[in-house]
């Protein structure tokens, strides 16, 4: 059994090993996060020392960036469905998708070790020279680590690329596909074409520290701002590559609640490749106030605002999809409605945070920790949980509690807002980020903002244990619960082997389905 | 099908616009010494892309590959050097 | 899996690859426009000869791999060997050449005769050619290592199917392709001054 | 919660009311949108969605008009971000070392404090800014001000606080273990009373930093190529700051802190014309202190 596992070629099992190595970062990563907000409590070091929560603060960017945002929904559900969606039996390359799944086991089991042995207190940006002439913490090991499991990505992205194009089922045109897999399609061209920069910069660091080299060092006559340059060139287009699934996530949630295609589909799809593409552009809105020169800066600050584009295009075009829909409140839908709300104010402030003169008082502060949370915990993780409760039926065979998971999202809205919008007034009071202790005068804010993560913590706890009470006792499920076009839901749930009994003929687009009769269950 | 004589065309015009390129590198060129020099690499790539790997007659995707390629590091060199330029 | 998918599957790679690369090329363009005499200078202390051999033999062990995707089954063992033989001899002048700057004392982290005092527009210059011609052998060795499997498969009579010969001949044309910008960056610099 | 402590400080206020207008704006629109839609067009049986799937006119629609209130926000913000870039005519030049968790700075007339900014009310007061270490950042919430700290490199920035008063200074970049700890106080007294803290403890020339630098270019003899009269081995630094000088290349730079810095530590990287290059770089044997002192020295010479 271990072995028909381990050495799998089957794009499902390689999907749940990704679920079961996710599931224990995401874990990690809110433990470090809860230490952090029950120290912030006071203003004053009661629970851990400053040089400690230096390491948490560390350890939760890199495990939560790297070891949960990135892969969770390209990696676990894009694995499990891309290959459903388009009508195939697997990816084109599924010796390579489990290559991919060791490189991303191993990377993570080394930053691991480097964050046992001690952790590392650079923050997850490794700014040089902090990071690489005056931390006495593991960060080249650390920095190996990340090296390693980006590998995986560039490995998951040539797969998505290449599955996309070549194994697409009879019939399925472009204009056919859903949007699941037009966002994976988006997302995986920046797997590949930024990764590799995450992993050069992560050498140089390596070697800068090792040899005592000087390319970011000035008394060495390197610049920091040249570190700045190469990764955030990788950075922001890392966080594309964590929301753009989570949109493609929502489309196929919206549409299936709403038993209707989605408006403007051909929009939706140029806007998921807009934002791919120009997102390489933007990088330097990360460094206004970091010596860059201002003409660059107008220059970024222009270009921030043409990527939030088609963000707020896809926006509306989910709420134009509600508009005479038959929408109803399964949990998915719930984590679906909370994502368009949240993601909507996550990318308004993202606005606020690209114009220059605003930038300059809340750069570095609450604000933006505020507003990336937003984007990330209310969009990409809300998204997740909503993925997983959407095609828990037809991954497991099984039916989730309704009305349990329908608490579960309420809580984790609730929970998410008291936590996080508090700190965009402590940002905008002038609280600096990575504070291990803060002015008094702040100190209600951040009680209010752990008493919301509590909230969050249960948000994210009680799921687990009744899906995975679920995956024993649930009802059956039956081939499509949720009556969804799209050709997942055509076959048997859990879907065999080579996915479909017989050769899948595609006639109509994924949403087309609901305009004819309903399917039988 | 890429004939064997084209292949040993390409090797010995690669060879030739090594021989090229050093020479070319014993004359001061100034600034302009960096430029030649590129364009000499970029023509050995070029041959080198078309011929050894079978670019010219491949009717896949992987040419639109290539462009994107090397299109990216142009957008990552320029911005970066707006920002040098003009500190 | 046809030969499109496979070419079209390596080619993702390759340009994954190469934005790797460019971000070393990027530190070497920022850095050179920073300390454009010390890097004249610094190149000074390079073997030209040995990095034109290098470049000569890198393109044949090319060009033979070229030959070897178009030939029949017992020359294309010969073609693959000799591309192989000319990897080892690449990447041992490499190391010959590392020695040699590590025994004039300007090899980056450790050297092993006196140290030449540069300043540190040079250093930079030895520690970025160090960086860029390193991670370049280190892909040549991974490429001898591909190579090596595929000819043992052969010595054993499983014939490799040709899509892997396809993809091993595209990497080493790339590795190939690195090297060709390598060369005149670091090698043809100071020649002229 | 509104600061108007200075002109920076208050067009930030304007700018941040508009974007919170914009903000509260269109997101209760989605909200509402989101609820009424839901509301009203819940699902009553088994019927499918009905409703329009596409219409390019919208498509438009809300895809130019969000631009254009982008673009309005983007030019409204840089016309304020480039307030910082304007020379303005600065009567106070203090220097500021930002040390690993303390800021330290230097008055003119050689007075020195720790983690305290005196500055005059009403009048602009030059920051200029190097980092001991790692990257820093200055960051003075009351007047919407934020500059990152570089080490090796001189940043400039202009303060211009309105009113009297007591305001915290943080740091806001991430810089190790006492990063929070790293704060100061800017103290605007107004222009009377700085007068009388300026020379109320001044302290003897000898122990002023210029007077430090007096010693330094003694101890390391820069006087036997860089004295009066030709030495041609190298020009003559008395009162040489400000002027504008032609270098080897051709090249004409005005001898600021930064040329003086850089020449230094790597002199042969701007060279005087007609001048050999003759002189050892001195990379890694000043701390900033002392480099601050040489430059204090040369600025105001031996004349106080």
């Amino acid at each position: 059994m271990i072995k028909s596992w381990l050495l799998t070629r089957d794009h499902k099992k390689i999907a749940w090993l990704y679920l079961g190595t996710i599931t224990c970062f995401f874990a990690i990563g809110g433990l470090a996060a809860t230490l952090m907000r029950l120290e912030l409590l006071t203003p004053t070091e009661w629970l851990v020392t400053s040089d400690t929560y230096n390491r948490l603060f560390t350890l939760h960017g890199i495990i939560m960036v790297w070891f949960f945002l990135i892969p969770s929904i390209p990696n676990f559900f894009g694995n499990y469905l891309i290959p459903l969606m388009i009508g195939a039996d697997d990816v084109l390359f599924p010796r390579l998708n489990l290559i991919s799944w060791y490189v991303f086991v191993f990377g993570g089991a080394v930053t691991f070790y480097a964050l046992l042995r001690g952790g590392v207190d650079t923050g997850w940006t490794f700014y040089p020279p902090y990071s690489t002439h005056f931390s006495r913490s593991f960060v080249a090991l650390a920095a190996s680590g990340v090296l390693i499991s980006g590998f995986s990505s560039i490995f998951t992205g040539i797969n998505f690329i290449v599955t996309i194009h070549y194994k697409r089922a009879e019939g399925m045109t472009w204009g056919r596909l859903p949007l699941f897999v037009w966002t994976h399609y988006a997302t995986s061209l920046v797997m590949l074409l930024a990764t590799p920069i995450l992993a050069a910069v992560l050498v140089m660091i390596c070697t800068e520290r090792i040899f005592n080299i000087g390319f970011f060092d000035t008394t060495l006559g390197g610049d920091p701002i040249l570190f700045q340059h190469l990764f955030w060139f990788y950075s922001h287009p890392a966080v594309y590559i964590m929301i753009l699934p989570g949109m493609g996530v929502v489309s196929e949630i919206v549409a299936t609640f709403c038993r209707k295609p989605i408006f403007g589909y051909w929009f939706v799809v140029w806007s998921s490749l807009a934002i791919a593409l120009v997102g390489f552009l933007v990088w330097g809105h990360h460094m206004f106030v970091s010596g860059q020169s201002p003409y660059a800066s107008l220059i970024f600050s222009f270009l921030s605002m043409a990527v939030a584009v088609p963000s707020a295009i896809k926006v509306f075009n989910w709420l134009a999809t509600l508009y005479k829909g038959a929408i109803s409140f399964e949990a998915p839908m719930l984590y679906g409605l909370g994502f368009i709300g949240l993601f909507t104010i996550g990318g308004l402030t993202g606005v606020f945070v690209a114009a220059l003169g605003f930038d300059v008082h809340v750069h570095d502060t609450y604000f933006v920790v505020a507003h990336f949370h937003y984007i990330m915990v209310g969009g990409a993780v809300m998204a997740y949980m909503g993925a997983l409760h959407l095609w828990w039926p037809k991954m497991t065979g099984r039916m989730y509690p309704e009305n349990q998971a329908r608490l579960a999202a309420v809580v984790l809205f609730l929970g998410f807002n008291v936590t996080f919008f508090p700190q965009f007034i402590l940002g905008i009071l002038g609280n600096p980020r990575r504070y291990h202790t803060y002015p008094p005068e702040f100190a209600w804010l951040h009680q209010i903002s752990t008493l919301g993560a509590v909230l969050l913590a249960v948000g994210y706890i009680y799921p687990l244990y009744y899906l995975s009470r679920s995956f024993f006792k649930g009802e059956k499920a039956g081939k499509n619960p949720w009556q969804a076009g799209g050709l997942e839901w055509t076959t048997s749930s859990p879907p065999p082997e080579k996915n479909f009994e017989e050769p899948v003929e595609v006639v109509a687009g994924p949403y087309a389905l609901h305009a004819r009769k309903g399917i039988s269950p | 099908m890429i004939s064997s004589r084209s292949l040993h065309l390409t090797f010995a015009a690669c060879l030739l616009l090594l021989l090229l390129t050093t020479a070319v590198a014993f004359v001061d060129l100034g600034a302009w010494g960096l430029v030649v020099n590129l364009t000499i690499s970029g023509m050995k790539a070029l041959l080198i892309g078309m011929i050894f790997m079978e670019l010219k007659g491949d009717k896949g995707l992987s040419f639109f590959v290539v462009v994107l390629s090397f299109l990216w590091p142009l957008v990552l060199f320029g911005f970066t050097f707006a920002d040098y330029l003009s500190r | 899996m046809t030969r499109k998918e496979a070419r079209f599957g390596m080619w993702l790679f390759l340009s994954s690859e190469l934005v790797f690369f460019s971000g070393f090329f990027l530190l070497y363009a920022v850095l050179r426009f920073r300390f454009m005499e010390d890097f004249q200078q610094a190149s000074k202390h390079m073997y030209v000869f040995l990095g034109f051999l290098n470049t000569v033999i890198l393109l044949t062990s090319s060009w033979l791999m070229a030959l070897a995707l178009h030939s029949t089954r017992r020359k294309k063992i010969f073609f693959l060997g000799g591309t192989f033989f000319l990897g080892l001899l690449f990447l041992g002048l490499k190391f010959y050449e590392y020695f040699l700057h590590a025994k004039e004392g300007i090899f980056p982290g450790f050297s092993v005769g006196i140290s030449e005092k540069l300043n540190s527009g040079q250093e930079l210059f030895m520690n970025l050619y160090v960086l860029g011609t390193g991670l370049h052998a280190l892909h040549m060795i991974f490429g001898l290592i591909a190579l090596a499997s595929l000819l043992t498969l052969f010595y054993f009579h499983r014939d490799p199917t040709p899509d892997a010969l396809e993809r091993m001949g595209l990497y080493w044309h790339f590795v190939d392709l690195v090297w060709l910008f390598l060369f005149p960056l670091f090698y043809l610099l100071g020649v002229s001054k | 919660m509104f600061s108007d402590l200075s002109a920076y400080a208050i067009g930030f206020e304007k700018l941040s009311l508009f974007l919170l207008g914009v903000g509260v704006f269109f997101s209760s629109l989605i909200f509402i949108l989101m609820i009424v839609f839901c509301l009203r067009y819940r699902r009553k049986g088994e019927e499918r969605g009905g409703g329009p799937t596409e219409n390019l006119r919208l498509e438009i629609l809300w895809g130019t008009v969000p631009f254009l209130i982008m673009i309005l926000i983007f030019v409204w913000g840089a016309r304020l971000y480039m307030q910082l870039f304007q020379a303005e005519d600065h009567q106070q030049n203090v220097s500021v070392l930002a040390k690993r968790w303390m800021w330290k700075f230097y008055y003119p007339g050689g007075k020195e404090e720790v983690n305290r900014l005196y500055v005059p009310a009403g009048e602009t007061t030059q920051l200029m800014m190097i980092s001991q270490d790692v990257i820093h950042s200055f960051f003075v919430p009351d007047l919407r001000m934020k500059k990152d700290v570089l080490p090796g490199r001189y940043i400039r920035l202009n303060l211009h606080p309105l009113k009297p008063g007591n305001y915290p200074i943080r740091c806001a970049e991430y810089c190790g273990t006492d990063h929070s700890q790293m704060g100061a106080r800017l103290i605007v007294l107004p222009p009377k009373k700085f007068e009388e803290w300026l020379k109320s403890s001044a302290q003897p020339a000898e122990e002023m930093i210029s007077g430090r630098g007096r010693r330094l270019f003694e101890k390391h003899q820069c006087a036997s190529c860089h004295r009066e009269g030709d030495t041609h081995l190298g020009p003559d630094l008395h009162g040489i700051f400000g002027k504008e000088i032609s270098l080897e290349g051709g090249k004409k730079v005005v001898v600021d802190e930064d040329y003086l810095r850089t020449s230094i530590l790597a002199p042969e990287a701007q060279i005087h014309q007609g001048y050999p290059s003759a002189m050892p770089p001195y990379q890694g044997q000043f701390t900033e202190e002392e480099l601050l002192s040489l430059i204090k020295y040369l600025k105001e010479g031996d004349h106080d």
